[in-house]
């Protein structure tokens, strides 16, 4: 099968999109001319004009504000944040506005937008451009939130985020850009909240998404060099969860390690292990381990950024520790 | 005013919109002081010539974003004073399910894209309605409401500014009533007036008596059709006042009594009634709209007091449009 | 004792601080000549005067901002907004700047600023003035976390926080304001990072804190008619973490329920189940329980208010949940 | 400009000034070529009159605030450049020990607030310091910088009423280089150019050449004493372009090269090593001061990679400046 990278299979799957549907745009800063930082919408704004492909001023709270607004108004609004750091300039029309809108109007409209933004530590852009905010959406009832991980589910999600009618944050990592997977010729939709099992295994189950799944994957490799035989489940949608799949996986290796970019406290990891906890407790062989990033401020150097947010071998410790090895 | 610059039919219509809000909302206040109604109730009394006037000029398919002092605006824009009023008392009956309240009217068959708790919100709400025009290529406009204190947010600048770089067929209206709560505008912002900040997007601003309907209706509707002819944007601020608390139960002590006295005279119903008597309506004709209006809001009140509660199993519906319940569970 | 309303003891232990250190400030809409819209800072402008009561526009990422700056020069400013639901509008000061300043200069700046909010369910003020947010600010490393209950804790604390010389987040439920409880007379501070057991018991913990402290002493009321002893231990504040406490009292009741009014998924308490999971696994009897709000938007109407968060009968059925009674 | 108005130390300090911001970025480009420096550098090549002239107008205990763009002021206004080579370079022996990096750069016993990494973030910490200068009843001027594309976050609207409103000392310092990113500001403002947002304050605006330090000098100079008597605020545009792209590694291929080549002509450094030489300085004397930063530069790089990296460990230093260990700990 051909290989894309990531950001090109966003890129298809949002252009298979905006050729299909009219009432899909994108706008944010640099996404017209410049074809986006990452280059993801290059060549948009020359193919769907000016109408569609919007190059906006640094405005955050007032583009995304705005596309609640045109969500609302029969057009399907694909924003981007440069860095998803930026939400806090812009959490009001998220969380207060397009989350809430059709709760609050008892159900009369629907604010179909996607907000894209990359997040992710790793590229030394230090302690205002590294975070992994994903935990924060989850915890505003209204929104769906992925985060994909290969080239395939990246494409397959971007569509389906597109298409739904409820508005999606959906975070893309940095570092995953480049990085090329199998992506298949024809038309597929991947639907939100359908985790997919990156690594079958028997002995513990991994339970993870976006770049820490290669992480994970990695690990996996390193512990089955020691006879540990790990489940890798990338979540790729956090809302809705595919509490089916986890519950799944957990029944058959009864050991469960959690994984996240993002600091631990009050991650979701937490979330997970909690529900996994409460309703799985007589599956475990042994308490539900995290591993996560430190509860600090991304820092700039090399030698504390990577001492900061998880990798392989922290993976492969957390799991031998559940396991008792 | 020229005289008979406007048709009898339009004028009493103003006032018939004028009276209803007055009556809705005193209705309200006088359930808020009962104990009836819960929450926090922001009436427009002094406020109804804004609202009139303004949704006046427009067409039926033109949109509004409003604030948490909209009952006025959503009234004139058309929507039914039962279904409000149940929505107010939090009844399955009401516009949102009982699920919005107060700060959350909407109703998008008429173009009410919703009241909003959230200062400033609205202002790039509506911008983005008005976005959705110019892409769709269709000819709405959209009204943006908002009070004087929202314009300190800076939702105000980033929305007007892309409305104006894009030419966005959206009317900005601020709602001055000179305060936000106890906050007089002059002790926070430096200028006479909101208007003036027009100059920093190099758009149309004015500033209008918002006590008279007419003067609304005219500024407003000069600025819908510089929107509506693709011209961009405009700022029209509109004087009025508040005439009650910012909430229901506010006494509003930190307004002088003099001014307050001043502004009682300037009343947008007693003035517009004398108004009326001029042009030589003959006052029968106004009393029945009067007494027409108490009966409207006498059966709002009663149809929304016999409607039910919704049940406690509707909090979980409505979240999210598709895969409800799964997001809901966990 | 004398008694005083929570409102009250903040409003002394905030006139207190004033009085003893004049580089502390209050700003805010409607703090000065309207004295807050619950009456907390009334009379301070006449008192202090305009340079250190400030009545702000609506501008709350500026005057935020203009809070963390300050901080920076010498003052200690106690900003207030006036629903913790608009920290939406104002999240960068808070978690990009004030958050991260420390850390980000390697020490060399402190940011001693207060963010006092009111929270919390109950008051029918629907979707936007209704949330429990703390959750999201203990995400935020860089950020202390307070949530009173009491009147005495409310006072100990406010005074503390506004003494620390790192950003606090001070959340105040608003239908506690005007709960009375006993305040001592002469000066006291309680420091930030001490549980307090609200009730000692022996069966199980309920940990807790902010207005669920007293639904939950209901609870054990109603559970003590039972034969069920409930320990009610009420966290006070959430960053820093009484762990101590929280561990002492798990080993003594080996169950846990968990009790928060925000929504649960993503809520604090999906990180302290987590952390008593990992850490006193062998401690518990039974998986550790949570009560909290339901995933969805604060709704209006009275009938789906009361559904929507945890009362003290929910707190009950948990209890004799994990006690399998 | 009138001759000899200046002195001959302060026209060479100006220069010095400039040079320095030049060689140092000019370094930091060539060893992000060389794959030595990691995250985003974005320099400020091209634009360093403006920070040469307004850091001139300040008094030591002034404040600044800046962003991802502030080498060239916070060097302007004091700061070592083989501290801040060292943060850059990630070592301990920086700034900020290597937890900021390029965006954080931070020196506050020098009056320097720090970069920023959000745009518009600094203007409302430059209002606040400003602020606490106003409440503590002390002179200082703080100097909030930011960009032309800046000017379209609310923060800038906001912070700019709060200041005018109030009268705070703080000067308000546009460096417009036409762009943010890719995007030109013609394209999302509708005006000719920021300071003409004043009016929406009403406070003073103006916009001078900001590739000459000593209109710039003069400008700010004028705004800091207008600030410092207590009459509050001011909008100081400065007109520049940056000379290479967003970040190293941007071709900024969005550009003219027409345009690109007609600023390129305007390059501040050697028009105003023009204009020194006019002025009658020896070249010899403006020579020794290039061989000085030279060689200032040279050292500051074997400075940095002489230092060491930060231990690991330090990872969970200085996140509080209180109980540290049990807030970093759960
Ligand atoms: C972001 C935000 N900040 C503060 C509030 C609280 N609040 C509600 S209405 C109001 C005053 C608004 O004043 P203005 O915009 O002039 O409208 P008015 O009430 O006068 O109609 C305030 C401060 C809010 N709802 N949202
Ligand atoms: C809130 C926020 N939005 C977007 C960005 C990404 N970003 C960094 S610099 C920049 C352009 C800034 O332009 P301008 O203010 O003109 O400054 P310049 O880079 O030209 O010096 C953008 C979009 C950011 N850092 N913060
Ligand atoms: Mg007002
Ligand atoms: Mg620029």
């Amino acid at each position: 099968m051909r290989k894309l990278s990531v950001s090109h299979a966003i890129r298809e799957g949002m252009h298979e999109e905006m050729l299909r549907d009219e009432s899909v745009i994108m706008l944010g800063e640099d996404v017209g001319k410049m074809g986006n930082v990452f280059g993801i919408t290059l060549g948009f704004i020359e193919e769907f004009g000016e109408n569609r492909v919007i190059d906006t001023p640094i405005s955050e709270a007032g583009f995304v504000g705005m596309s609640v607004g045109a969500a609302m108004c029969g057009i399907r609004p694909v924003a981007e944040l440069m860095y998803v750091d930026f939400i806090s300039v812009c959490m009001d029309p998220v969380m207060n506005q397009a989350a809430k809108m059709r709760y609050m109007t008892g159900g009369q409209i629907n604010v179909p937008m996607v907000l894209r933004a990359p997040m992710g530590s790793g590229r030394r852009n230090a302690g205002q451009h590294s975070q992994c905010l994903e935990s924060l959406f989850t915890a505003i009832p209204g929104l769906k939130v992925v985060c994909p991980s290969t080239a395939a589910d990246a494409k397959g999600l971007i569509k389906a985020a597109i298409r739904d009618d409820d508005p999606v944050m959906f975070i893309e990592h940095k570092l995953l850009y480049a990085k090329k997977g199998e992506v298949p010729e024809e038309e597929y939709i991947i639907p939100l909240g359908k985790a997919d099992i990156k690594r079958e295994g028997k002995d513990v189950t991994i339970i993870t998404w976006s770049r820490q799944v290669f992480f994970a994957l990695d690990a996996a490799e390193e512990l089955a060099k020691e006879g540990i035989d790990a489940e890798v489940l990338d979540l790729r949608s956090l809302v809705p969860l595919d509490w089916e799949a986890i519950k799944e996986s957990v029944s058959k290796t009864h050991n469960v390690v959690i994984v996240h970019e993002g600091v631990k406290r009050s991650g979701f990891g937490g979330e997970l292990s909690a529900q996994i906890t409460e309703e799985l407790f007589d599956e475990l062989d042994s308490p539900v381990e995290r591993v996560a990033a430190l509860n600090v401020v991304p820092p700039f150097a090399p030698t504390l950024e990577d001492e900061f947010f998880p990798h392989a071998e922290d993976i492969v410790k957390a799991v031998k520790k559940v396991l008792n090895k | 005013m020229e005289n008979k610059k406007y048709s009898k039919e339009m004028i009493l219509d103003l006032y018939q919109t004028m009276v209803r809000i007055r009556k809705f909302e005193t209705e309200l206040s006088n359930c808020f002081t009962k104990g009836m109604l819960f929450g926090n109730i922001h009436t427009s009394i002094g406020q109804e010539a804004v609202a009139a006037g303004a949704n006046k000029a427009l067409e039926k398919t033109d949109l509004i974003t409003t604030t948490h002092r909209g009952h006025g605006q959503i009234i004139a824009k058309g929507a039914k004073t039962d279904k409000m009023m149940a929505e107010l008392f939090g009844r399955k009956t009401g516009y949102c399910g009982g699920k919005g309240g107060s700060m959350h009217v909407a109703d998008v068959s008429l173009g009410i894209l919703g009241a909003n708790g959230i200062v400033g919100a609205g202002i790039p709400i509506g911008a983005g309605a008005a976005l959705a025009s110019k892409i769709k290529g269709t000819k709405e406009v959209t009204l943006a409401i908002f009070g004087d204190a929202a314009s300190n947010e800076g939702t105000f600048h980033e929305a007007i500014n892309m409305a104006a770089a894009w030419k966005l067929p959206v009317v900005f209206l601020c709602e001055n009533n000179n305060y936000g709560v106890s906050v007089n505008i002059h002790s926070v912002t430096n200028t006479d007036n909101i208007s003036v900040r027009a100059k920093a997007y190099d758009i149309p601003g004015v500033t209008v008596d918002g006590n008279n309907p007419l003067t609304v209706y005219e500024a407003i509707k000069e600025a819908v059709e510089y929107a509506r002819e693709g011209n961009g944007p405009s700022i029209v601020e509109c004087m009025t006042w508040r005439m009650r608390g910012h909430y229901e139960g506010d006494p509003a002590s930190y307004r002088s009594k003099e001014v307050t006295e001043e502004w009682a005279k300037k009343d947008p119903i007693n003035n517009f009634r004398v108004y009326l008597l001029n042009e030589g309506i003959e006052e029968q004709e106004i009393v029945e709209i009067e007494n027409h209006m108490d009966k409207e809001i006498e059966d709002a009140l009663q149809f929304a007091l016999d409607s039910p509660f919704p049940d406690p199993s509707e909090v979980t519906t409505d979240v999210y449009s598709s895969d409800n319940e799964r997001c809901v569970l966990r």
